[in-house]
């Protein structure tokens, strides 16, 4: 069917104004997960055989307040296209505050990162609890397209 | 008639030696090819006795000299039928005379089997025959030859051999051929003597009719599943249509398939109408061997005769004709139909034919 | 080690004889008993194998204290940035602050496809431009304001200040939002090949611009331009110039016109604008310019001792002590105020006073300021 | 006669484990009697278990492999009890082992034998779909691994024992005589199937191949199944389009004398077809019922999404009468009614959930030890003491008691357990030995040496990612030295396996690719603990819960995050460094928050287990929301047990009792937790090892139905008490259930009100034989033996009718009077009643100090804000945080005998801590490097736990140090830290850094030099 419009549902393909990745290359994302709630939601979206794009790979910390700003930025200088941090809620956080510190931590970086000239939006905090399988999924969802929509991350220092 | 040049890979000597004895029948008039093993202490030397004292007996018999009546396995009786012998004689020495002491006891009990397990491919269990005969019964030997070939005349050829084959016979041979290579089978075959003789493991005598019941069991099953393990060689199939080319239960053809999954010898291909095909998975090392080499001829055309195929609708009958078709190969020299076959050596001769 | 070897003689270090005048000078040998500059020249000398891997090549300031005693003209402070990048090659990296964010966020300036907006810190009354005679370079200074937000100090301030100062001068500086970091971080940690990619852009950026002087508030930026840049790519095309030179013309030529301030003030010294750069009179020139009494510490012009931390990768247990010892000297002189030029010095003094400490508050409770901060207030 | 220190089990089943375990780790010695050859019971059966969807086989596995390799229990399979003596405390007990043939020292359960035996039987443990050899292990993880000959169909033809390596075959074994004596009994047979062919009439089980049995789809819909995973129908291999599943088989049914119900069919068979939707694609699921049990935690939730997310079609009110064939199809024909008119619908299958029956060695087992049996052949227990039979130091638990699901189970199994370690206390530790771990191997200065063990997981890997593939690809990678995969990783043979690897290829790395760290971790950490190496120097990569299981309509982009993964684990393995073992001392006692029934006979429980207990009261007096009870369902005196439980508290000296005492912190970690309370007004601290949370629920006012604006419309509870006081008097009585329960902002049953309405209404009928009661319902859920008293009330005239959110009873005043109108569903009407008194159901909502609780212990609440356990099936009284445990309405609405067993659970559970001296602490701690660090103290401001501070050090000089006790491992004051002095072991900044970088592999493309970057100006002199 020649000049057929892309297979995609049309209500998606309107709003597409940013162009989605070459089809080689794939959209390529990170997650840190704390260990005790996202980290357990993942694995109930898992168990409850909840589908998620597979281009997140997530990274287990025992807390968000274990991630260093470092972490995230050397994950874009390396080229990945978005970095979701999974915390608690505030107030279930297993060691109290630290996801209220990795919330100072990443707000403070985005500033930096606009900047830069990285688009923050590449970087996303999620609070998702350990009974909260559907909402893990329906986060991965959600940022894969929304990074689609960003486009990849052009940013790639070949490490010495 | 295929021509053309191309090397024949030589087939193993042991062939070699079966081929003269059984000759290309002469047009019209029957005459029975019969192979004879005989065991080198006491049939043979009877048989040399009659020679001897030049009794006369039919030459139909072509005689292979063996040891022991007990080293004969069935597969070789199994392989003759298969080489187109209409008749198998096994010959030994009385029960107590052997000189290995216990030979003809084995013998006993396999051929006994054999008769039992033979009957599930038709061919008529008449075609093979245990006797014993001692070196002085020259005179006994000849009447064996000659009652022996008169029967084996009476039966007819054997249906496996010539260019018109019946099909269902044939792989009712090899399949037999495939259980009695497997192990399953062997235990009940080799250990039969020793459990009614002196008691299993345990102690306790078995009865022949309790083994028997195995036995018949052991080879109801595997003669199914093996036959579904040829179907299924080339093409993935579903139960419905394996139950309609065996004409059993399709709940029965389950069970089996199930069983031969367990064994990772079949594999689930995709489905078709909401149910699984089955496809036989290929098994380097394992010793369940499929339809001969020579049985799978190139697809071009062979003659079939499908007439004791039985009431099965057209649909069904032909696609079962094609399904054989493609699994048929020479045997002998494992060629296809493109390349050269010395027509003239290979007895089995099937390598052109077209569906009836 | 033909390396280390064309290193040893580019700076010189065969001429050491060992005299031991560096060691005694050295902040960090005061402290760390096992430090010693000479040490590190005698290994080198003797062709060690494992020097590259010596722990001891990160903990030096690279103030220059030595250089400048040195006899026989060691350049010591090169001879360890040569070591450095060696030691990298050979995979003893050095444990930054902040997990290496700096470095990293050095390395990603170099990336072409970049967008930046670094101009966030150009303020509505402020006269900037794309073109123009002067360019100001600012660096990562308006960085600082988010990397080290938990200090409540806006470095941003001081490149406010310095434009104020230019714009009552009649001056519109040019400025670029392509301009990256200058380098120095990464060339001081020993990372040549990304330093002069940041090298190139920036060139690219003031030839762009079209400008015939570059004006610097920060030392470490001047000291790369003037020594570093001029290393590597000869003649620039443009004229180096401190922030304090400019405002002693611009009053020369009385374009500048201030009022005066009142209150007793003390200077320190930053490593990079004194021993490096041998600019000692101007700030202190433009600080009297102010009117406010300016009284010498101690130890000072290319006596002064460091902030502790350098390229933000030798912060250690000595880098404490000096704080404070230089903190307890600024508030001896009874100054008010302690000014600095250098950004980093007042966030690495900020950091050892911004925490309540048993017993030692009224020591070192001296307020720390930038120098051209305080001049843009005689401008009210 | 002086007591022994040791507990005998009979029945190895899910119950039997879980007391074994308690017991094990509690300092008791435990024989684990099985009279199968293997433990496990009918949970191994199991595909899938609601209502979390978990594997079944994949969280018995730790259990089952700890249980086989516990050097406190000795398993005795294969074994029958003889003959019991003694009394509580001392018990002879003689048990036959019966020979299997097989010496268990030498059997590795490798399964040669089972490939040459020529004898095909029907497993049974597959329900006969599928066949076995006469010699046989019954499932691939079995525990203990050896094989059996079935000496009924073994013809002695001496194969497998020459084809054994092991040559562990011995025809010659004959029955073992064992005597055991211990100190109590826990009997746990569990349950059987009812028998089918009994309905063969009505149902045509047995006749029509196409009807089978729900265990016998659970064995289709399981990996080691016949049909591997697929759902297919038997007579013809087909799979199913329309499946259908009868409930209450065998269950509800007086005319069979099974009138009581099994409890879990309802869930098992919602279960079973929302798995069997995802094994066949286009299978659409029928459920006829009568009743939807789903009582449990969270099982409405999983009721509503299987039938609005999955589709599953639910028909009501239609118990099928009965099913016919049509002979050429062999589909099935079921009548049944729908909106009022007959309906025959054609399937490809029905499945019959069957019910429970008692098991069938029950006689044999009450004969043996004396216990009273009820009239369905279960233990008789009462509800005060719901693990005790009427012999003292013989308890019960699991199914054998009433038929339950896996958490009433496992919770009962617990509560066993505490009530056998109480009764022989005294004698802990005397007869078990200490668990020692081989000499750490010091693997200083070596290059990596990585092991990578890949797992199918059945298929729940290997169906969708392609397992040799990933296996080839890690063979790449460098470091990696050894690589393989293997159907089940934590199967026990695979560990031994993984021991037996590392030592010959002297690993010092070791990876599993399989499911999540957070269940298996522990594990495989034992595991490789056993081969010398230190626990820290292992990594999980997750390649099912977050990757086959998410991705499976992608299996190539599956198969390649696995291997992204896995080489992210390899990379994070190269830098990992093994820790130090660290200790800490435990305070012998307990808290015990919620002086209600749980509170109390939790707090006597640990004072009988010997430690002390702090049992701490919100309110003046004790007893919680039970004072307001009077009866039990059966007429037990409640009022008569709660003052003998309260003299009960008083007199024993181990418990301190605090009322008008409210938590204000808590701090610390297991077995040092300080708790400072207000004691109505001034302040206590209080040290302890454990905290037991048992805070209860409270009864919802309702909002609804005009309650509170008409004197004589009150809640069951309010109605019990007038009732009691004699002060009731009328003729007609409406009760309406679910007041705030299954509604869409609280969708959780609340499980104990049909039954307490049941119990009013009889009450009535007895007070007043000539009145008129009515029931208005959506779901009666009367589950066990509480099913009876539903069908006495049915008998006694009482009326139900049902409703559903759609069409609630109205209620409205009618003078003085009330008036309810409600729609009959048989007869289509609105129905006017006019009673004298409207009795409400309420709902059992959690109390508001649970948030703040919450965060004071840092324990998750769950979605409807009852306290969140660690696991809901296999860990139901206990926290994720260590030394915190959970019992009774605060876990969710439960019964009075079910609070009571759970108390005794949780106190089971916390015995394992506080039966310790010391306990290994957690090593992965952060560490401070006194050289770097600068004493600025910004880590010991942002610690919450206070670990670091800062310490006077030689010269002067202020530097922080962490305390080993106190630091949790957040990382949080590693990040805090400007200048990196402070490392998180185990999550050191590069080995983070390192998955990163691994991550980002892929996109190996040259640095991105600018097309159009033009050759600066400047030529480079200078330097060259």
């Amino acid at each position: 069917m020649a000049g057929e419009a892309s297979t995609k549902p049309p209500a998606d393909s309107e709003h597409h104004e940013a162009q989605t990745p070459p089809p080689g290359e794939p959209i390529n994302l990170i997650a840190f997960c704390c260990n005790w709630c996202s980290y357990a939601g993942a694995d109930l979206a898992g168990v409850s055989r909840l589908q998620y794009p597979p281009n997140v790979k997530i990274i287990r910390v025992m807390c968000t307040g274990r991630i260093e700003p470092e972490f995230l930025l050397h994950a874009f200088e390396l080229g990945i296209d978005g970095v979701l941090v999974c915390g608690c809620h505030i107030g279930d956080c297993h060691y109290i505050s630290g996801n209220e510190k990795a919330e100072v931590r990443i707000n403070t970086l985005k500033k930096l990162m606009d900047m830069i000239g990285i688009d923050s939006r590449r970087l996303r905090l999620e609070w998702v609890s350990a009974s909260e399988g559907t909402r893990f999924a329906e986060t991965v969802k959600d940022f894969k397209e929304q990074i689609e929509k960003l486009g990849k991350n052009k940013i790639y220092i070949a490490q010495s | 008639m295929a021509t053309g040049t191309g090397s024949t890979d030589k087939p193993p000597v042991e062939k070699e030696q079966v081929q003269e004895t059984v000759q290309q029948p002469e047009p019209g008039k029957f005459e029975p090819q019969i192979i004879g093993f005989l065991c080198n202490w006491c049939s043979y030397a009877g048989a040399d006795l009659a020679g001897v004292s030049r009794i006369q007996y039919p030459s139909n018999l072509k005689v292979i000299r063996v040891m022991c009546s007990g080293s004969v396995d069935p597969i070789l009786i199994v392989e003759s039928l298969i080489r187109g012998a209409d008749g198998v004689l096994v010959a030994g020495c009385h029960p107590g005379d052997c000189h290995y002491i216990k030979g003809n006891y084995y013998t006993k009990n396999r051929i006994k089997i054999l008769k039992e397990i033979i009957k599930k491919t038709g061919i008529e269990t008449e075609r093979i025959k245990l006797e014993w005969v001692s070196a002085s019964e020259g005179s006994k030997f000849a009447s064996v030859v000659k009652e022996f070939t008169d029967k084996i005349r009476e039966l007819g050829p054997s249906m496996v051999a010539g260019d018109q084959p019946n099909i269902d016979q044939l792989e009712g041979l090899y399949v037999l051929r495939n259980i009695l290579e497997d192990f399953r089978l062997n235990v009940f075959i080799t250990r039969m003597h020793e459990w009614i003789e002196d008691g299993n493991v345990y102690g306790d005598k078995l009865s022949e009719e309790q083994i028997m019941d195995h036995v018949n069991k052991v080879v109801d099953d595997e003669f199914l599943r093996t036959r579904i393990l040829f179907a299924t060689k080339e093409k993935a199939l579903s139960v419905q249509t394996l139950s309609n080319i065996f004409k059993e239960p399709q709940q029965k053809v389950l069970e089996h398939l199930v069983t031969l999954r367990d064994r990772d010898l079949v594999r689930v291909e995709g489905t078709e109408e909401d149910a699984p095909l089955y496809i036989a998975q290929p098994q380097e090392g394992k010793r369940i061997s499929t339809l001969p080499r020579w049985a799978q001829v190139e697809r071009k055309s062979i003659t079939i005769s499908l007439a004791n195929l039985g009431d099965v609708d057209p649909e069904t009958r032909s696609y079962i004709a094609r399904e054989l078709l493609l699994t048929l190969r020479c045997y002998n020299c494992e060629r296809r139909r493109s390349e050269v076959c010395h027509f003239s050596v290979c007895i089995r001769g099937l390598m052109s034919g077209v569906v009836e | 080690m033909s390396a280390i070897d064309e290193l040893i003689e580019d700076t010189g270090a065969f001429d050491c004889v060992e005299c031991g005048k560096c060691t005694s000078v050295c902040p960090v040998a005061e402290i760390n008993s096992e430090f010693a500059p000479r040490l590190i020249v005698v290994k080198a000398q003797a062709g060690l194998e494992g020097l590259a891997k010596e722990k001891d090549i990160w903990s030096c300031l690279t103030c220059g204290l030595c250089n400048d005693m040195c006899p026989y003209k060691v350049d010591f402070t090169e001879f360890i940035r040569g070591m450095r990048s060696e030691a990298v090659i050979h995979g003893a990296l050095p444990v930054c602050s902040k997990g290496g964010l700096l470095q990293t966020m050095g390395r990603i300036m170099t990336s072409p496809e970049l967008k930046q907006n670094r101009l966030s810190w150009v303020t509505d009354d402020l006269k900037v431009a794309e073109k123009g005679d002067i360019y100001f370079f600012t660096g990562c200074t308006a960085h600082f304001d988010y990397i080290f937000e938990e200090r409540e100090i806006k470095t941003s301030g001081i490149l406010v200040a310095a434009v104020k100062i230019m714009n009552s001068a009649g001056i519109t500086p040019a400025v670029s939002n392509d301009e990256v970091c200058c380098g120095h971080d990464l060339n001081w940690t020993g990372n040549e090949e990304h330093f002069e990619k940041l090298m190139e852009k920036n060139l690219e950026v003031i030839k762009a611009s079209g400008a015939k002087q570059v004006v610097f508030t920060c030392p470490e930026g001047m000291r790369t331009f003037e020594f570093d840049y001029k290393d590597i790519a000869g003649d620039l095309g443009f004229e180096v110039l401190h922030i304090s030179e400019l405002i002693l013309d611009l009053i020369d030529q009385d374009k500048l016109q201030h009022k005066d301030l009142d209150g007793k003030v003390t200077f320190h010294d930053p490593c990079r604008l004194g021993r490096h750069l041998g600019i000692y009179d101007d700030p202190r020139d433009m600080i009297k310019e102010t009117g406010a009494e300016l009284v010498e510490m101690e130890r000072s012009r290319n006596k002064s001792t460091c902030c502790g931390v350098s390229a933000f990768a030798t912060c250690e247990a000595s880098s404490k002590q000096m704080q404070i010892e230089r903190l307890k000297e600024a508030k001896k002189t009874g100054a008010q105020k302690m000014l600095t030029f250098c950004p980093k010095c007042w966030l690495h003094f900020k950091c050892s006073t911004w925490k309540k400490f048993p017993g030692l508050e009224e020591e070192v409770d001296i307020p720390i300021e930038d120098a051209t901060i305080f001049f843009s207030k005689t401008l009210e | 006669m002086e007591k022994i220190g040791a507990v005998m089990i009979a029945g190895g089943g899910i119950a039997g484990m879980q007391s074994a375990l308690d017991l094990a780790d509690s300092g008791f010695k435990v024989y684990l009697v099985d009279s199968s050859p293997t433990i496990g019971g009918a949970m191994s059966q199991l595909d899938k278990t609601f209502p979390t969807n978990d594997c079944a086989m994949c969280i018995m596995a730790p259990k089952l492999v700890e249980t086989g390799r516990h050097h406190n229990i000795e398993l005795l399979t294969n074994s029958s009890i003889k003959d019991v003596k003694g009394e509580a405390g001392n018990f002879t007990i003689k048990v036959t082992k019966t020979a299997r043939r097989v010496r268990e020292d030498k059997c590795t359960g490798c399964g040669i034998c089972t490939l040459f035996c020529p004898i095909e039987v029907p497993d049974s443990y597959n329900k006969g779909m599928k066949l076995r050899k006469a010699i046989y292990v019954r499932y691939p993880q079995a525990v203990p691994p050896t094989h059996t000959i079935d000496m009924e169909h073994c013809i002695g033809c001496g194969i497998c024992e020459s084809q054994c390596k092991a040559n562990a075959i011995e025809y010659a074994q004959s029955d073992e005589e064992r005597e055991l004596n211990v100190g109590a009994i826990i009997v746990s047979p569990g349950f059987d199937e009812f028998n089918l062919e009994l309905m063969r009439r009505e149902y045509g089980f047995g006749l029509f191949p196409n009807v089978i049995s729900s265990p016998q789809l659970e064995r289709m819909l399981s990996a080691t199944g016949p049909y591997r995973g697929l759902v297919l129908r038997p007579s013809d291999g087909k799979m199913p389009k329309k499946v259908a599943f009868i409930q209450c088989v065998g269950s509800r049914d007086r005319s069979i004398g099974n009138p009581y119900c099994s409890s879990v069919c309802c869930m098992f068979a919602i279960k079973e077809a929302v798995i069997a939707q995802e094994h066949n694609q286009g299978l659409q699921a029928h459920i006829f019922f009568m009743d939807m049990r789903a009582y449990g935690k969270e099982f409405d939730d999983y009721y509503i999404r299987a039938e609005q997310e999955h589709g599953i079609l639910f028909t009501r009110n239609n118990r099928i009468a009965d099913v016919s064939q049509d002979p050429k199809t062999q589909n099935l024909i079921l009548n049944y009614i729908k909106d009022g008119e007959m309906k025959s619908e054609e399937f490809d299958l029905v499945v019959l959930s069957v019910g429970m029956v008692f098991p069938k060695d029950a006689k044999n087992l009450a004969e043996k030890f004396g216990i009273n049996l009820n009239e369905f052949n279960f233990c008789d227990t009462d509800i005060f003491n719901p693990t005790s039979t009427n012999i003292p130091g013989i308890f019960v638990a699991g199914a054998f008691e009433a038929p339950k699901d896996i958490p009433g189970t496992v919770a009962q199994a617990s509560g066993a357990a505490a009530h056998a370690s109480a009764l022989v206390s005294g004698q802990r530790d005397t007869l078990v030995v200490e668990k020692t771990f081989p000499e750490e191997i010091d693997i200083g200065g070596q290059d990596p040496r990585i092991g990578v063990f890949v797992c199918h997981c059945g298929i729940n890997i290997g169906g969708v990612v392609d397992v040799p593939e990933v296996v080839e690809y890690v063979k790449t990678l460098p470091n990696v030295v050894y690589a393989e995969h293997n159907l089940y990783t934590c199967s026990q043979d695979t560990q031994e396996k993984i021991k037996q690897i590392a030592q010959e290829q002297n690993l010092n790395r070791v990876i599993v690719a399989s499911c999540t760290p957070r269940t298996h971790g522990p594990l495989f950490q034992n595991t490789i603990r056993g081969a010398g190496l230190n626990p820290y120097l292992f990594e999980m990569a997750n390649i099912r819960d977050q990757c086959s299981w998410v991705h499976m309509h992608e299996p190539d982009k599956a198969t390649d995050k696995a291997k992204a993964l896995v080489r992210m684990a390899v990379a994070r393995a190269r830098l990992l460094e093994p820790l130090p073992k660290s200790e800490i001392e435990i305070s012998p006692s307990a808290i015990i928050i919620g002086g209600g029934v749980t509170g109390m006979n939790a707090a006597l429980m640990i004072a009988e287990e010997g430690y002390d207990a702090y049992l701490i009261e919100k309110t003046d007096k004790l007893g919680g929301i039970v004072n307001r009870l009077h009866y039990g369902l059966r007429g037990e005196d409640i009022r008569k047990y709660l003052t003998e439980l309260k003299s009960k508290i008083d007199s024993n000296d181990k418990i301190k009792v605090y009322l008008n005492t409210t938590l204000e912190n808590f701090s610390g970690f297991v077995g040092n937790y300080e708790a400072e309370l207000n004691v109505n007004g001034n302040k206590e601290t209080l040290k302890t090892g454990v905290v037991i949370v048992a805070t209860g629920g409270k009864e919802y006012k309702p909002e609804e139905y005009m309650y509170g604006e008409h004197d004589r419309i009150l809640t069951q509870l309010e109605f019990g008490e007038l009732l009691n006081e004699g002060k009731v008097k009328g003729k007609e009585f409406v009760m309406i259930q679910c007041v705030g329960s299954r509604e869409e902002h609280r969708p959780y049953c609340s499980r104990i009100c049909c039954t307490h309405a049941i119990k009013n209404a009889l009450k009535i009928r007895e007070l007043h034989p000539d009145s008129k009661v009515y029931i208005l319902f959506k779901d009666m859920r009367t589950y066990g033996f509480r099913e009876i008293y539903y069908e006495d009330a049915t008998r006694e005239g009482v009326l139900f009718i049902r409703f559903d959110n759609e069409t609630k009873p109205k209620v409205s005043k009618d003078g003085d009077g009330i008036k309810i109108e409600v729609l009959d569903h048989f007869i289509q009407e609105d129905v006017a009643l006019y009673p004298d008194y409207l009795i409400l159901s309420p709902a059992t909502l959690p109390n508001e100090g649970n948030y703040d609780l919450a965060q004071m212990l840092k324990v998750p609440l769950s979605k409807d804000k009852f306290f969140l356990e660690a696991h809901m099936k296999l860990r139901p009284v206990e926290f994720a945080t260590e030394g915190v445990f959970l019992a009774g309405l605060a876990h969710s609405p439960k019964f009075f005998n079910e609070c009571i067993s759970e108390a005794n659970a949780a106190v089971s559970r916390a015995c394992t801590v506080l039966s310790k001296r010391i306990m290994e602490a957690y090593s992965a701690i952060s560490v401070v490097d006194e050289f770097k660090c600068i004493g600025c103290g910004t880590c010991e401001e942002i610690c919450e736990y206070h670990a670091p501070s800062l310490v006077e050090k030689g010269s002067g000089k202020l530097v922080s140090e962490i305390n080993k006790a106190l630091c949790k491992g957040c990382g949080a004051c590693a990040v805090a830290c400007c200048n990196g002095a402070i490392t998180t072991l185990h999550f050191k900044n590069d080995q983070i850094l390192s998955m990163v970088e691994s991550a980002a592999e892929e996109l190996k493309r040259e640095s991105s030099k600018p097309a159009e970057e033009a050759q600066t100006g400047a030529s480079t002199s200078g330097a060259d």
